[in-house]
């Protein structure tokens, strides 16, 4: 079977229990099962190839650009761990499939265990290191699943987060390593970096990529210091921890170690650094095994400390370490699936794995005990089981390994290591099956069914089986070593054998035993003094430190993102300004170009002026009203500093866009406060100052700067000044700028304006079905209000006026191509034609007798540019391509016609539209605040008055 | 006149600056504001100060004032008005319903203080 | 006259109005519209995305005035990318405000949206500077409104400095624009380019002054550090689907700085060197580190999303500012990923705000629609905490990969995976007690809203691009990497827009 | 006929004004510009014919410019003592008095002329209008002899605004 | 003397007398102490003042052998719009009590803007 | 003709400055105030000075490209000078 489909099979199968919950439970395990045993077949049928000696290869491109590729690989190393993987794999499922209650989702359970699965057949398979890394954190990510299953258990959720932050981090650092490999190689095939062991241990990233891969595995493989986080992973269900966290998951760094082995070890940094890890996890494991009252954390622990002796094992750097490695892998494989299983059995049944509360098991559960004790008796060392087997291996190769110059360090060590395994085994099988049966068990515990003892049942059927016949596994494993090693060494010659004579390491075997039986007997005085020693206890250090990262990112982000936008702006200011500044000093400046003009005194007095408005809203901001007379006073100015410099067209603009403006800044204010209070401290307008101050110095400057210089070319208006007529048919060439040369900015400009207005007429329509409405129609006005809302020669002016202005704004719409003027301004003054009306007769009055539907005017306006524009395309021309021609139709002159005239119309209308929609809301919001609706243009008609009686009028008045 | 223009645009900058970093939403817009004709003024100087030549194309006239950033100006003003309009209106809408017109969140709890 | 490169920027333009004026009492009617116009809008940039994709520089001159004196759009397998993604970012998007009501919870939601589009569309394609000034200005505008939309008062409060902010963006941009003109004589991105060129080494100070005005100005828009203050809570505070449309306008900043500085001022460049390479990178990491570290900080999820958002911009922006044809392939790759994450989240926030009728991240009873909505914000934060199997870790992979051998490249590597992992600290904790810590809660009688079927459909979507991102991720990149190589040779791109005649021009003495 | 009159053209005077409006904003005067000129002075004054109801009928217009002379020539006048008082009245010795004028007038636009051209001319200001509308409240600026003024004013322009607007 | 030279005397002679009575009516803003009294002298004055300059340019237009009569435009509207303007003035500054109160009206019971039903007495509000 | 010229000249410069003097002196009564009707004057006539402004420009260049802004000063200076004094007198300026 192609090895995509062995890597894709668990994937695609965890759709399935997912989505098959509601047809059952066994029909959501047997399915898992039946997609775990296809891949389980599948691998088995490439088990001939590997046999032969084969490497089987699989490649699809993924991102050959990166050198990620789907490129598989499957060799002796890959097939002994992808064998575990799914053959662990089935019997879990069996497991689950009867551990599991009926309140748990079975189908999301199985849909995470598939995805666990392939991820990890995925790692083994990875020819590609990078693909490699993208399993690998699919094992973190699926086994944080696993581990939070019981969703509604603090400690699952706390034991989740906790793997998946140390394994995520190792496996980020990982990404590192795995990056600077490949780079080094020129690939990120391990093909082709397995072939390169000089060129990478001479390179001098060889250092950063063994430490950041190291993490990676040492993380994932629960080694010193990672190794807390492995215990409170066992807030999974059992199945969980027995897959994952003693038979798969934490063997991934194992095997990552195993697979690089041929390119990354030999050196003296590989050497001190993973022998070191592997030794001290694996003491240091065995020890706290030894204390731990729940079975799951006792044999998590001495999975800890087992994977640490693998580890050690493989940081040798020596064919035989590697080969005893690999050989205890496969013994701790079978034996600790076997116990935890057990150990889930005695869960399940006496409904606790406190060994304290349990003992005396092995009549009432004499086949879990036989199974346990077998398995246990295997992990501690005894002989005629695998795990004797290995752990002579183990010591054997101890023996010989010189650390920090020290024949005995090693060796003492392993014994130490070995001797409180034995004991914590013993303590496993003593105080929870020997001894008298008790009465207080939570449960009425039983030998479970079949189901449930079977899986663990095999398992040590193959525990006792290697056991006694070593050379039964004997050349899997050599052929397995012989994947490992690659090119770097040998496969050692030795034989499996129980018996090898009276060699050192079967003395510290004895030795190990012996003290393990020494330690069981004095097991309660050594628990009180190891209870008594203080301890840091990793789940509260790491729920601190999470805890104090949370913090301490709260105390960096949230006061710096308290929604002042003083001092965000402040913050942009000094940014933009010290970027500039640093722009500026970095750059070099030539000479001036351009001569200075001298200044007549109306510039200066202009000027002068301007500042003193500009000085005078500083200090007088605080009164709002004299503020906007102020701010109009710098309009004025600038206004008319655009007509002395020759710009008309902007002065005009400018001048009338200030007045709606501060139209609309007077119906605002009428709901604003009045003034402003004075609240910032001296400091802060200091501080503000300084921002205010370095950032006008810096616009002077750059004005300064290129006001005496040429630009470095030609301006393009050049050509525009040459072509306006010609090419526009006008000859204000600002306008045909406008509505020609760059029409579509005026498109875009006069959509802004549309958008202003319906967000403007959108918001107020929000706001007058919120909250605020009820506010405004209890609203009292904050200033006294004069009578007279309507003053009659307001009204009889306007009458006359109003239709003057309209005028006035035809004409400069008409005159806009060739004079200064344009639908721009034209659409303004109509608009404020329209507002002097109604600031004369009122709102209510003036719209109640005419209504303009100023969204379709917007519409309209913007349809009509459009449409304009899009005429164009009709002689095969680009959007907004004008054309223009000369009529003359008695009486009238001749006179141009110009589709960018359309244009303009469409401006007009937007403008129009846009204007008075705004004007309207504003004033909306205005008509809700105080309700009278007056009939009558004026307040006061006398001609009106002559025809009632004084007292109608009254009503009829304000 | 360089140096008038130049510094005119200096002060309405600081100034606008200033009154950006007020505490309220009324002078934070009179500050845009100001700012928005300063930027006006400087992209306007960006076709350099030409006295009394506006590009209005005549018989007897050569030199013209540069036309460009005229009309990029007058594009600037519109969207300026439009963003001011909506400004105005937002900050409206925010100051009806808490009455309170600080341009900066308050702390949550504190007192209104308008 | 192929008129195709236009129709992104007017289809929507022309909507909008006709929406406005025919049917702005009809949700209905608008709905149709609206999501048929997106529909034409994704198969015209389909068809532009293919017609560029062997390298084509498609150019319309508006007005038939020839570049730099009239106003072109050009189309690059840059811009259309970018268009492209806007319009399948924007279905979805549509999709879920359909589903979930929030179009009809105010007025003009179709209108403004359309617009907003048109303003995407415009900056992605114009070729000149001040048209991408106009239409920053429209894309805004309409982000105000969108932003707004629905009203309350915490969406107005945040409204009112997320418009301030981007008032003083503009006008940032104008001061830039004006340093240009004054500096080259010129608006138009492609004669700029030749203009800068010609520019005195004793006489650097104003287009240095202007490149980095303009860079701050791109920054704003891409909310990098110290830039970005005004993210957080306009993005939080937006309705849910515009906060999703808002993924993409950062990515307008980004692109903008992508298109400025390979093609006006690249590094090579002598009279602007230093300029880019000295801050940027730093930024753009504070940015990153900054984001992720938001992420751990947020005390509620709209707002973990939004900094995840400034976080995603860092990354792009780390890969950016390398500014080598690697480093701005994995930026490309990234935008689509990070634009395409960052939607989702948003809404699927918004889902989490549906079932449980707050946000913040509090142990509260199990919400209505609880797996679906864990499984999608699981696969969301996957994405961007960057995490495999999707295109978050394939981007970071692009990114390290690219920064390898640069001079900071230790300093990229250890804050990308270091940010990358409070992130996954951030996330893990914030999912954690949405969905896991709510099955310890007792369950209580208040009503739940069940998320419609077709928000779920919206999310749905996102993320089967995402994972479609993530399968093709080589076809995707491989374009990426060839889209960067035409970055940094130009020369087409420059004589395309610059010799093609128009209107009373003839090349090369048009003046 | 009458009708279509009276709804094509609501205020004729206007109509007119227009008219001349629009040239004086061409500048120069030919055929079509007139043309043009009553074309928009038609069709704006209908556009906005609903806000200028009841407007006044039967201006006498020979009079009416009679009255315009008048008050041109006042202006003049106002203006220099005006600018005499200013110059020389120091705030000490100023008397300024308000005086108020019971209207005899009732028309709204004719009381606007009223007021119009009593700002307009010598040192007075009309400043506000009784509840009721009958009486004008003007402000002047340096007098001895408010009831003088009030006469005057009274005698020279109201009675004339009476006959212009019967 | 040509009619230029005229005119352009004409001119210098109308901008003159304009710009004195610019000066006049800006002194009388500074110089009045009381509002009711300011108002006089920039409404009139000014208006006569601009008005000569509108004449200076249009004489100088002819000068120049130009048509322009459309100053009168302008003219015209300056001088029905003041005494609007001043009536608004007045009016505030009666509103905002800063000027003497005007002793009641001779005929009707107040003045309008006083006339203030909807709102407390409007003398109890502080100017 | 040419001592025609220079008078009109000295009388455009004086009229600047007269301007440019009523100007400042209604920059000064505008900051004085005290009253609101004294700054909206102030105001009033600054526009309308500035009106003055630009057509003594408009005879200083010998052109009248500048009527159709002085026409919109006059305009809008109305306009504004009603915007704010309705705003003093009523709080709302369009009701
Ligand atoms: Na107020
Ligand atoms: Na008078």
């Amino acid at each position: 079977m192609s090895l995509f489909i062995i890597v894709a099979l668990p994937f695609l199968g965890a759709l399935l229990p997912g989505l098959m919950n509601q047809a059952g439970r066994a029909a959501c395990a047997g399915v898992t099962f039946t997609v775990s045993l296809a891949a389980f077949i599948g691998l088995l049928t490439n088990l001939p190839a590997v046999l032969a000696g084969d490497v089987v290869m699989a490649r699809v491109d993924w991102m050959p650009t990166l050198g990620l590729n789907f490129t598989l690989m499957l060799d002796g190393l890959g097939f002994f761990f992808a064998l575990l993987i799914l053959g662990i794999g089935l019997l879990i499922i069996a497991y689950a499939r009867h551990y599991l209650s009926r309140n748990d989702n079975m189908g999301e359970f199985f849909t995470y265990l598939l995805l666990f699965q392939g991820a990890m057949v995925g790692i083994v398979l990875s020819d590609n290191i990078l693909l490699l890394l993208v399993f690998w954190e699919l094992t973190s990510l699926s086994s944080f699943l696993l581990i939070g299953y019981w969703k509604h258990l603090p400690e699952g959720r706390q034991g989740a987060r906790m793997a998946l932050t140390v394994t995520g981090m190792g496996g980020l650092a990982m990404i590192g390593g795995m990056l600077i490999l490949g780079q080094i190689a020129g690939s990120y095939d391990l093909s082709v970096i397995l072939q390169n062991r000089e060129l990478i241990q001479a390179d001098p990233l060889y250092l950063p990529a063994l430490i950041l891969i190291l993490l990676g595995c040492f993380t994932k493989s629960a080694q010193f210091p990672f190794h807390f986080w492995l215990p409170h992973a066992m807030a999974a269900p059992t199945p969980v921890s027995a897959y994952l966290h003693s038979a798969t998951m934490v063997k991934a760094g194992i095997f990552l170690m195993a697979r690089m082995w041929p390119v990354l070890s030999g050196t003296p940094e590989w050497f001190v650094i993973v022998t070191t890890a592997g030794l001290v996890t694996m003491v240091l494991g065995a020890v706290i095994a030894l204390f731990k009252h729940d079975l799951k954390a006792l044999l998590a622990f001495s999975t800890v400390s087992h994977l640490g002796l693998i580890t050690m094992l493989l940081g040798t750097g020596t064919a035989f370490g590697a080969m005893a490695a690999m050989f205890h892998i496969l013994n701790h494989a079978t034996f600790k699936a076997a116990l935890f299983m057990s150990a889930g059995i005695v869960d399940h049944e006496a409904h606790t794995r406190d060994i304290r509360r349990l003992g005396g098991l092995r009549s009432l559960m004499p086949i879990t005990f036989t199974i346990a004790t077998l398995a246990a008796l295997s992990m501690a060392g005894i002989p005629l089981l695998n795990g004797f087997l290995s752990k002579e291996m183990m010591l054997e190769e101890a023996t010989h390994t010189v650390l920090f110059g020290s024949p005995w360090l090693v060796p003492a060590l392993a014994t130490f290591g070995s001797l409180f395994s034995a004991a914590y085994c013993f303590r496993l099988i003593g105080h929870t099956f020997l001894g008298p049966v008790r009465d207080d068990y939570p449960a009425k515990p039983h030998d479970p069914g079949a189901g449930l003892w079977l899986p663990p049942a095999f398992l040590v059927t193959l525990v006792v089986v290697i056991g006694v016949a070593p050379f039964l596994a004997e050349p899997f494993v050599k052929l397995v070593t012989a994947s490992v090693l690659g090119d770097a060494a040998e496969v050692p010659k030795a034989y499996f054998k129980i018996w090898h004579g009276l060699v050192p390491a079967l003395f510290m075997s004895i030795a190990a035993v012996v003290g393990g039986l020494l330690m069981m007997a004095i097991f309660n005085p050594a628990l009180r003094l190891w209870d008594a020693t203080p301890r840091p206890e990793a789940k509260t250090i790491f729920e601190a430190i999470v805890e104090a990262a949370a913090a301490l990112a709260q105390r960096i982000i949230l006061p710096l993102h308290n929604g002042s936008f003083t001092r965000y702006a402040a913050v942009g200011t000094v940014a933009i300004v010290g970027a500039g500044f640093y722009a500026w000093t970095t750059g070099t400046v030539g000479a001036p170009t351009r001569a200075i003009q001298p200044a007549g005194v109306v510039p200066v007095v202009g000027w002068a002026l301007l500042v003193a408005a500009t000085v005078a809203l500083l200090f007088l901001h605080r009164n709002r009203f004299l503020a906007l007379i102020l701010i109009g006073i710098v309009g004025l100015m600038v206004s008319i500093g655009f007509v002395f410099f020759s710009a008309p067209d902007l002065a005009m603009t400018q001048f009338t866009v200030e007045v709606v403006t501060i139209i609309l800044l007077l119906l605002a204010l009428n709901f604003l406060p009045n003034s402003t209070p004075v609240e910032s401290s001296v400091l802060r307008r200091v501080r503000d100052v300084t921002a205010a101050v370095a950032g006008g110095l810096a616009t002077f400057a750059l004005a300064f700067h290129y006001l005496l210089r040429d630009a470095v070319d030609t301006p393009i208006s050049e050509f525009h000044l040459a072509n306006s007529y010609k090419g526009g048919g006008g000859t204000n060439v600002v306008n045909v700028i406008l509505v020609d040369f760059r029409g579509f900015d005026t498109y875009g400009e006069i959509i802004v304006l549309g958008i202003a207005a319906l967000l403007i007429y959108a918001l107020t329509e929000t706001l007058l079905d919120g909250p605020v409405r009820a506010r405004l129609l209890n609203r009292i006005p904050d200033q006294p209000r004069a009578g007279d809302m309507h003053p009659m020669m307001m009204v009889v002016l306007t009458r006359v006026i109003m239709p003057v202005v309209l005028m006035v704004g035809f004409y400069i719409f008409l005159r806009g191509h060739n004079e200064p003027g344009g639908g721009f301004i034209a659409g303004l003054i109509v608009s404020i034609g329209v507002v002097m009306q109604y600031m004369a007769s009122g709102f209510s009055w003036a719209s109640a007798r005419l209504k303009y539907p100023y969204h379709g005017v917007i519409g309209a306006g913007v349809l009509v540019a459009g449409f304009t524009g899009i005429g164009s395309w009709f002689v095969s021309k680009p959007f907004l391509t004008s054309d223009f021609t000369y009529v003359r139709i008695p009486p009238f002159n001749e006179f141009e016609l110009a589709t960018a005239a359309l244009f303009d119309v469409g401006v007009f209308l937007a403008v129009v539209g846009a204007v008075m929609l705004s004007l309207e809301s504003f004033s909306r919001l205005a008509r809700r605040a105080h309700t009278d609706d007056p009939d009558h243009p004026m307040d006061i008609d006398p001609s009106r008055n002559e025809d009632t009686t004084p007292d109608d009028a009254a009503k009829e008045g304000v | 006149m360089e140096l008038l223009v130049a510094s005119a645009i200096g002060i309405l900058t600081a100034a606008g600056i200033y009154l950006m970093l007020r505490l309220r939403t009324f002078p934070v817009i009179l500050g845009i504001s100001l700012l928005t004709y300063a930027v006006n003024v400087f992209l306007f100087a960006s076709g350099r100060l030409t006295v009394g030549a506006p590009p209005v194309l005549r018989d007897d006239m050569t030199v013209y004032a540069d036309p460009l950033p005229q009309a990029l100006v007058l594009t600037a003003i519109v969207i300026s008005f439009g963003m001011t309009a909506v400004v105005v209106m937002i900050g409206l809408g925010a100051f009806l319903g808490s009455n309170d017109d600080h341009v900066d969140d308050q702390p949550a709890g504190s007192e209104d203080r308008t | 006259m192929m008129h195709w490169i236009i129709a992104p920027v007017i289809l929507p333009a022309l909507l909008a109005p006709t929406v406005v004026l025919a049917a702005r009492y009809h949700i209905g009617i608008q709905r149709v519209f609206s999501v048929v116009g997106v529909l034409a809008l994704i198969a015209i940039s389909i068809g532009l995305a293919w017609q560029t994709s062997d390298g084509t520089v498609m150019l319309y001159q508006l007005g038939d005035w020839a570049a730099p004196f009239g106003i072109v759009l050009v189309g690059d397998r840059l811009s259309t990318m970018m268009v492209l993604l806007t319009a399948l970012l924007a279905l979805c998007v549509l999709l879920y405000s359909i589903g979930s009501g929030w179009d009809n919870r105010g007025r003009h939601f179709h209108a403004l949206f359309q617009f907003q589009l048109m303003g995407i569309m415009g900056a992605f394609l114009t070729g000149d500077l001040f048209n991408l000034f106009v239409f920053f200005e429209v894309l805004l505008i309409a982000s105000y409104g969108l932003m707004i939309h629905a009203g309350g008062n915490d969406r107005l409060r945040a409204g009112v400095q997320y418009v301030l902010f981007n008032l003083i963006g503009s006008t940032l941009f104008l001061f830039a624009l004006g340093s240009i003109y004054a500096e080259t004589g010129t608006l138009n991105m492609a004669d700029l380019a030749n203009r800068v060129a010609l520019i005195d080494p004793d006489e650097t100070v104003g287009i240095r002054v202007a490149a980095v005005l303009l860079l701050l100005v791109f920054a704003i828009k891409a909310a990098l550090v110290p830039l970005h203050f005004w993210l957080p809570s306009s993005y939080a505070e937006a309705p849910a689907p515009v906060a999703a449309l808002f993924a993409i306008m950062t990515k307008v900043g980004a692109y903008a700085i992508i298109r400025v500085y390979t093609l006006v001022f690249p590094p090579e460049v002598e009279v602007t060197a230093g300029l880019h390479d000295t801050w940027l990178l730093p930024a753009a990491l504070v940015s990153l580190a900054l984001g992720m570290t938001g992420v751990l900080a947020a005390r509620k999820l709209d707002r973990l999303v939004a900094f995840s958002v400034i976080g995603s911009m860092g990354m792009v922006m780390v890969a950016i500012s390398l500014f080598t044809p690697e480093g701005i392939a994995a930026a490309l790759y990234y935008i689509v990923h990070s634009t395409l994450a960052g939607a989702a989240l948003f809404l699927i926030s918004d889902l989490v705000r549906t079932g449980r009728g707050n946000l913040d991240l509090t142990a509260q009873p199990a919400m209505a629609g609880a797996a679906l909505t864990a499984a999608l914000f699981f696969a969301g934060a996957i994405a961007m905490a960057g995490l495999p199997p999707l295109s978050g870790f394939l981007g970071k992979l692009l990114v390290l990969d690219a920064a390898f051998g640069s001079d900071r490249m230790v300093w990229v590597w250890v804050i990308v995976l270091s940010s990358s992992l409070i992130s996954i600290l951030g996330f893990a904790r914030a999912g954690s007690i949405v969905f896991w810590k709510a099955q310890s809660m007792p369950a209580t009688e208040a009503e739940m809203t069940r998320p419609a079927a077709l928000s779920y459909v919206a999310v749905g979507a996102l993320l089967s691009l995402l994972i479609a991102h993530t399968v093709f991720a080589g076809q995707v990149h491989g374009y990426t990497t060839t889209m960067s190589q035409q970055l940094f040779a130009p020369q087409e791109y420059i004589s395309t827009v610059v010799d093609t005649p128009g209107k009373l021009s003839t090349p090369k003495e048009g003046y | 006929m009458m009708r279509l009159y009276n709804w094509l053209l609501p205020h004729p005077l206007l109509t007119l004004l227009l008219a001349l409006v629009w040239i004086l904003l061409q500048n120069q005067v030919s055929a079509g510009m007139v043309v043009f000129g009553l074309i928009l002075g038609i069709i704006i004054p209908r556009g906005t014919a609903i806000w200028w109801p009841d407007a006044p009928t039967g201006l006498r217009m020979g009079k009416l410019v009679r009255y315009m002379v008048i008050v041109l020539w006042d202006i003049m006048v106002a203006n220099i003592q005006v600018a005499w008082i200013v110059l020389t009245v120091p705030n000490s010795k100023l008397k300024p008095a308000w005086i108020d004028i019971p209207l005899d007038l009732r028309l709204p636009e004719a009381i606007t002329v009223l007021a119009g051209t009593i700002t307009l001319t010598p040192g007075t200001v009309s400043a506000d209008l009784s509840d009721e509308g009958h009486c004008l409240l003007v402000h002047v600026l340096h007098t001895d002899d408010p009831d003088a003024i009030r006469d005057e004013i009274k005698t020279r322009y109201e009675a004339r605004l009476m006959e212009i607007f019967t | 003397m040509t009619g230029d030279v005229i005119g352009l005397y004409a001119t210098a002679l109308c901008l003159l007398i304009g710009s004195g009575f610019v000066i006049v009516g800006v002194i009388g803003l500074l110089k009045f102490n009381d509002p009711m009294t300011r108002l006089h002298a920039p409404t009139k004055v000014g208006t006569v003042g601009i008005g000569m300059l509108l004449l200076a340019s249009m004489i100088h237009s002819f000068t120049l052998g130009q048509t322009s009569l459309h100053e009168l435009l302008i003219m015209a509207f300056l001088f029905v719009t003041a005494p609007v303007s001043a009536n608004f003035i007045a009016k505030v500054n009666i509103h905002r009590r800063a000027c003497d109160m005007p002793p009641p009206p001779s005929v009707d019971d107040t003045w309008s803007t006083l006339d203030t039903p909807d709102t407390e007495p409007a003398h109890t509000h502080a100017p | 003709m040419t001592s025609a010229v220079e008078f009109l000249d000295i009388a455009i410069i004086v009229a600047f400055t007269a301007l440019a003097i009523g100007q400042i002196f209604s920059m000064i009564r505008l900051i004085l105030g005290p009253s609101m009707g004294d700054r909206i004057l102030a105001l009033d006539t600054m526009v309308i000075n500035a009106l003055g402004m630009v057509i003594v420009l408009g005879i200083r260049q010998g052109v009248q490209i500048y009527f159709e802004v002085s026409l919109l000063i006059a305009m809008l200076g109305f306009v504004s000078t009603v915007a704010l004094t309705r705003f003093v007198l009523r709080g709302d300026i369009i009701e």
